[in-house]
């Protein structure tokens, strides 16, 4: 059997496009504080709202505008409520918010091609080869995971970012000392949402087709498990751990073929990864890589 | 300031060599990643010692069961071509992969089935959403994929391409549903379907095409599990007949329920979807079917070459065979039979072969030849009925359609 | 289309949907307003409850009630494990609110692929159990519906003379409302907190019988009902008991006459699911401490603003 | 400066506070004492927007500011500190200081991306904030974490980071808990120090009147949410009520 090189790049872009909602919800959740429990919904919101520009005809740098403007919006219309509660309640109602719009678009026809979704979604490059277009998409991800990677750290190191994280640790504290940490949390929530919705489109562009049914709130979980294991607040370690999940993932399908266990391999992957999450919040709460202190100057 | 600078250039740096690279690797690779395009005899990868026969289903999920019943069928080809000493020679190896009920990890599956175990010829994906998310991948990968149970009518739109269902489009079974209920002259109806691609398109067929006819139609979330009012509205709103799209699991439920309240009064028809044995390992659900004389259809597995995959299936599991297995049966046997006719282990060569394999071939659901589109070419629906036997219940077929002879009833 | 509906048989169906959110909703407000965290793993606990009555009946041919009853203890076990060995650990490692619910969800996923691996994903039904069907003046009843109605008022009213009667309701109450307090005037709050996971998980099981039986037992039986179950608490108000059990029926009655709105509208009736999540953030907006902030605060009282803390 | 009119807060139908009335005049150094639960803290977080006022009015500066979030208020030049220290625990001492400076222009999100301007300003503040680490004698620390100090050195950094705010009045909530007793008075002094010569208006809570009663020029005795005796230090000492009061907590 050759290497499988193909199937080795797939799963890196893979880990590119969720690194990307990974390192939005390190930036609302490890660096703000705030619990969002409707990642997926930010994700679908992209993927759509990209999906209907590029469709249209129009180019993929507009459609991934485009995606990051609507989840921008939406995040900034959730956080009208949503940041003036507790933790908890932010947490349900932001899941809350997901299941509806997955159940208006899966319900809804006329919006997008209801529960059978869109297909034939273009890509972001044109190639030639089935080869070179996985080396495309390859570069298009990594190229949004530099940036926003870039972004998210200039903004870690800025007083912007210090802002953020006082609120985070103590947000009475932070508005005793002026800061209208009202404003401050919903900019992060535009702000993750924007991020989430690139990714989207960029997941879009690779399936190359949508439907509801991609959008469960189990990837929602899935990225909450990459910041956690990677290391709440340090954003390389969420992409380590947005890879550790599809190393994780990926591994456990191809592992069960030389494994013979009693247990089917399905559940199996599945009881270790809630062990696994319940693990690394008992023993290394901060994660894999721990958040590092930063210093502006 | 320039430590900021000079990362970022680093990073173009990084970037560009990283794109160059990719660009270069895909230069070099193309010719002998897609023969298809420049056909060179000398280059074509010799035939394997052993055909590999990718089956990617939902074991597990919410369609799991189902889809542990279907792999059964694909288990019995492989079986019977093994017992004959393999095809030309090779014997097959079955790699199965689990999809989950999850169109992403079906996409991932898939994958895992053509980059890591070099399989060119896929039996599945179960569901139409799964099938839609995968088509890009397996057409830009020359792979071929033959879908046992893919009913939604939007697969049809895919056309040519590696695309292939050996089941037909939800729309003809709709259309016999329909026929079938203008024979029994039921001006009113209220369709009850399942909130997802199956339920919706068949809701969306009787919209379209006779909507005087739909007094109201209800979608059902499967999880919910309460549909106690949605029944009642059914049963106030004095329709002649109950339109049921769904699987196994939630229209036990339904059934249940509708007994509970005494919906036995209107005609129940149905699809393939809970025609399976197993809705009579309920006895409330099975009484509930028999007493309402529930009739609906299926695509057709009838006649000689299906008794005589019953038959075979008895022997090998122990049961009968159960919703699809049939299918899946064809599928692999079609996949089995191009792979082995192929010149060699390679896409775009055994979608030829699956051609011309497809113009012969009779499985146990019928002549399988596939139109431009990779839709079965002949459809024939049967026409079932449950009854009550001495020794418990059965599907009894008592018709059938296909869209040439329209549709026949056994006197 | 125009059609007479039978108003008094929404009501009954709104009132059987509105005790099973009781049943399966008790458990999760309990150990809600004591442990300050939303359980998702309390979706399991349903889960469990359910197959392992199905256990007790089916394979090991026990009689239903004391299959029940056996369910009903082990569950609360597995719940008092799941708050010994990770619960409370964590909480005690300095563990926030949102890694309470991240573990919480860890839990579940083990639970319910556990549940999967003994049990098998098909859905199972209770065979040894039968529930008979008759009409009732214009009304459709079965025993089982009856049962899950009278079980529902039956449990409430033993909550509500345990909370309000019996030195351990009184305990309850005073852990609730402010622990470092409860424990100054001498309660063992650890020992309380220990009965209401034990007694939370234990309704959860007693709750995922009833569900299951009015469906079928399936691994995700727990996880499609919980979302409605967050809905009720939270429109109760988190920590209230009444304002809890009057959200389980405004609920149900929600979700049954939404039918009836969204077929005359001609709206798909998969939004029903939508009519919980909607109630969640329609409270969430416009009255955060739900129905326990404008009434039925006399017994579960809203947690009193510490000093130095934010009002919401 | 600060005027309290007839302040009324409840919770739950329990009353905390029941008509406070008082003045804080601006330079001087007020305090503010009174026996356990008599509603000091309620009073500050009520004058510091925490709490919305069930009645009455607040003044500062003459113009209403009553039901004003905290960060509005400080916008006015009100910074106050908490009882039990609420530091930004993963942040440096450092940072925790800087925080509390006004019109980073970094913070801005429209602004942040302009880092020449930003760092200059940061390179100042910086050079004022460890001006304060020293007077506060947490200089050696400005580089650990907030979450690994001690408790008294917690109270320093509240007092720090209110100082860092540049404001018109201070609301300080026992300052002095659990520093030792030689800084304490350092810190009284300095507050002295500050309002007399900076005529800044310091209003302090102390739940031990002793130490206040060097440093501040006007004293107001709280009891079951109202007052009770204000005055000079030295009369309100030897107020009858007062002795009873705390006698009555004894």
């Amino acid at each position: 059997m050759a290497f499988p090189i193909a199937y080795l790049l797939d799963m890196l872009v893979f880990t590119g496009i969720f690194g990307i909602m990974a390192l939005s919800l390190n930036l609302e959740f490890g660096h703000t504080g705030l619990p969002n429990f409707g990642k997926v919904a930010f994700f679908m919101i992209g993927a759509y709202t990209s999906a209907l520009i590029t469709l249209a005809g129009y180019p993929f740098i507009l459609g991934i505008t485009g995606a990051m403007a609507v989840s921008a919006f939406f995040g900034a219309i959730v956080s009208l409520p949503a940041i003036r509660l507790r933790e908890d309640y932010l947490a349900i109602l932001t899941l809350a918010f997901g299941e509806i719009l997955r159940l208006i678009l899966k319900n809804e026809e006329w919006i997008a091609g209801g529960v059978l979704g869109l297909k034939g979604i273009p890509e972001a490059l044109t190639t030639t080869s089935f080869k070179s277009a996985l080396y495309g998409h390859l570069i298009v991800v990594y190229i949004f995971v530099v940036t926003f990677y870039i972004f998210l750290r200039f903004l870690e190191k800025s007083p912007y970012g210090r802002l953020l994280k006082a609120i985070r640790e103590d947000e009475l504290a932070a508005q005793s000392l002026g800061k209208n940490t009202v404003w401050y949390k919903a900019q992060a929530l535009a702000i993750g949402s924007a991020i989430a919705g690139s990714s989207g489109g960029l997941y879009a562009q690779y399936l190359s087709y949508i439907g509801p049914d991609l959008f469960m709130p189990v990837i929602t979980f899935a990225v909450w498990a990459m910041v956690i294991i990677g290391g709440v607040g340090n954003h390389k370690g969420v992409l380590v751990g947005a890879l550790i999940y599809q190393i994780f993932e990926r591994g456990s399908r191809i592992f069960k073929d030389y494994l013979q266990i009693p247990i089917d391999p399905n559940n199996m992957m599945f009881m270790i990864f809630g062990l696994l999450l319940i693990i690394v919040l008992m023993f290394r709460p901060e994660g894999l890589i721990k958040e590092e202190k930063i210093k502006l100057l | 300031m320039s430590k900021i600078k000079k990362k970022i250039l680093m990073l173009v740096a990084v970037i560009l060599l990283v794109a160059a690279f990719g660009a270069g690797c895909a230069e070099k690779q193309a010719p002998s990643e897609t023969p298809s395009e420049k056909p060179t005899p000398s280059e074509q990868p010799p035939q394997p010692e052993v055909i590999k026969i990718g089956v990617l289903l939902d074991l597990s999920g919410d369609l799991g069961a189902i889809g542990q019943k279907m792999k059964l069928g694909a288990e019995l080809a492989q079986k019977e071509f093994d017992s004959l000493g393999g095809i030309g020679g090779k014997k097959i190896e079955l790699v199965v992969e689990d999809a989950a009920t999850d169109p992403a990890k079906a996409v991932e599956a898939m994958k895992k089935l053509v980059e890591v175990e070099g399989v060119k010829v896929v039996v599945g994906p179960m569901t139409s959403s799964e099938t839609l998310a995968v088509a890009k991948y397996v057409n830009d990968r020359n792979v071929v994929i033959i879908s046992p149970s893919a009913t939604a009518g939007k697969i049809t739109e895919l056309g040519d391409d590696y695309v292939f269902r050996t089941v037909g489009s939800d729309d003809l079974q709709a259309a016999a549903l329909l026929d079938l209920m203008k024979s029994r002259g039921y001006s009113k109806i209220a369709t009850f379907v399942i909130a997802n691609d199956y339920g919706i398109g068949f809701e969306d067929y009787f919209k379209k095409y006779v909507p005087e006819m739909v007094a109201l139609s209800i979608r059902y979330d499967p999880q919910k599990g309460d549909y106690r009012t949605e029944l009642q509205q059914v049963k106030d709103a004095g329709v002649d007949a109950i339109i049921f799209v769904g699987y196994v699991d939630s229209g036990k439920v339904v059934f249940r329920q509708a007994a509970d309240l005494g919906l036995d009064e209107i005609d129940w028809l149905s699809s393939e979807g809970i025609a399976e044995n197993v809705m009579f390992e309920d006895a409330k659900t099975a009484d509930f079917m028999a007493k309402v004389e529930m009739i609906g259809t299926k695509p057709s597995s009838t006649g000689f070459t299906y008794e005589k995959f019953a038959e075979k299936h008895r022997q090998a599991f122990g049961s009968d065979p159960d919703l699809f297995s049939d299918y899946t049966y064809d599928a692999t046997m079609l996949a089995i039979l191009a792979a082995g006719t192929a010149p060699s282990y390679d896409g775009p060569q055994i979608r030829e072969a699956l051609k011309k394999v497809s113009e012969w071939y009779n499985g146990a659901t019928g002549y399988k030849l596939f139109d431009e589109n990779g839709d079965p070419a002949f459809y024939t629906y049967n026409v079932w009925k449950v009854v009550k036997t001495d020794t418990g219940f059965k599907y009894e077929i008592i018709g059938h359609w296909a869209p040439a002879t329209g549709l026949e009833l056994i006197p | 289309m125009p059609f007479e509906t039978n108003l008094l048989q929404i009501l009954f169906n709104s009132l059987i949907s509105g005790s099973l959110y009781v049943l399966v909703g008790l458990g999760l407000t309990m150990t809600y307003s004591l442990t300050k965290f939303p359980n998702f793993a309390h979706a399991e606990f349903i889960t469990l409850g359910a197959y392992i009555v199905y256990a007790m009946t089916d394979i090991l041919n026990l009689g239903l009630i004391s299959g029940i009853i056996v369910s009903m203890l082990i569950t609360g076990f597995v719940g008092v494990a799941c708050f010994l060995m990770v619960f409370r650990p964590l909480a005690n490692r300095k563990g926030t609110m949102v890694h309470l619910m991240i573990s919480s969800i860890g839990v579940g996923i083990f639970l319910r692929y556990a549940i999967q691996q003994i049990w098998g994903g098909q859905e199972l039904h209770f065979s040894k159990v039968h529930f008979a069907g008759y009409n009732l003046g214009p009304l459709r009843v079965t025993s089982l519906w009856i049962g899950i109605i009278l079980t529902a008022v039956i449990l409430v009213i033993i909550l509500h003379l345990i909370l309000t009667q019996t030195k351990l309701g009184k305990a309850m109450r005073a852990t609730s409302n402010n622990p470092s307090l409860a424990q100054a005037s001498g309660i063992d709050i650890d020992k309380i907190i220990m009965i209401v996971w034990f007694l939370g998980a234990a309704l959860a099981g007693l709750g995922g019988f009833f569900k299951a039986a009015d469906t079928r037992i399936v691994p995700v039986l727990g996880w499609g009902i919980l979302l409605p179950a967050f809905a009720v608490i939270i429109l109760g108000g988190i920590g209230s008991f009444y304002g809890m059990i009057a959200a389980a029926y405004i609920l149900g009655l929600a979700e049954n006459f939404s039918i009836i709105g969204l077929i005359s509208l001609g709206i798909s009736t998969d939004y029903r699911t939508a009519i919980g999540f909607v109630v969640i953030i329609i409270t969430l907006i416009f009255a955060p401490t739900g129905l326990s902030g404008i009434n039925f605060s006399k017994w579960f009282k809203r947690r009193r603003p510490h000093e130095g803390e934010v009002m919401e | 400066m600060l005027e309290i009119v007839d302040i009324h807060k409840e919770f739950d139908g329990l009353k905390v506070l029941n008509g406070v009335s008082l003045e804080v005049k601006k330079g001087h150094v007020v305090g503010l004492i009174g026996p356990n639960g008599s509603g000091k803290t309620t009073l500050f977080n009520v004058i510091a927007g925490v709490y919305k006022p069930t009645g009455g009015k607040i003044l500062l500066d003459g113009e209403p500011v009553h039901g004003l979030k905290p960060d509005q208020l400080y916008r006015k030049g009100l910074v106050r500190t908490f009882q039990i220290p609420r530091p930004f625990r993963n942040l440096t001492v450092l940072d925790n200081l800087l925080l509390a400076s006004r019109n980073q222009r970094g913070e801005k999100f429209a602004r942040v991306f302009n880092f020449t301007k930003w760092k200059m300003q940061e390179r100042e503040l910086v050079e004022k904030a460890e001006k304060t680490l020293e007077l506060i004698n947490l200089i050696h620390l400005q580089d650990e974490y907030a979450g690994n100090l001690s408790g008294g050195q917690l109270k320093l950094l509240e007092l720090g980071r209110a100082l860092m705010s540049d404001p018109k009045i201070l609301l300080l909530d026992e300052p002095a808990g659990g520093v030792n007793p030689t800084l304490a008075m350092k810190l009284f002094a300095k507050i002295d120090e500050l309002a007399h010569l900076k005529n800044l208006t310091f209003f302090i809570i102390e739940h031990r009147m002793e130490t206040l009663l060097n440093y501040s020029d006007y004293m107001f005795v709280l009891y079951k949410g109202r007052v009770i005796v204000e005055g000079k230090p030295q009369e309100v000492m030897e107020d009858e009520k007062v002795i009873e009061v705390y006698l009555g907590e004894l």
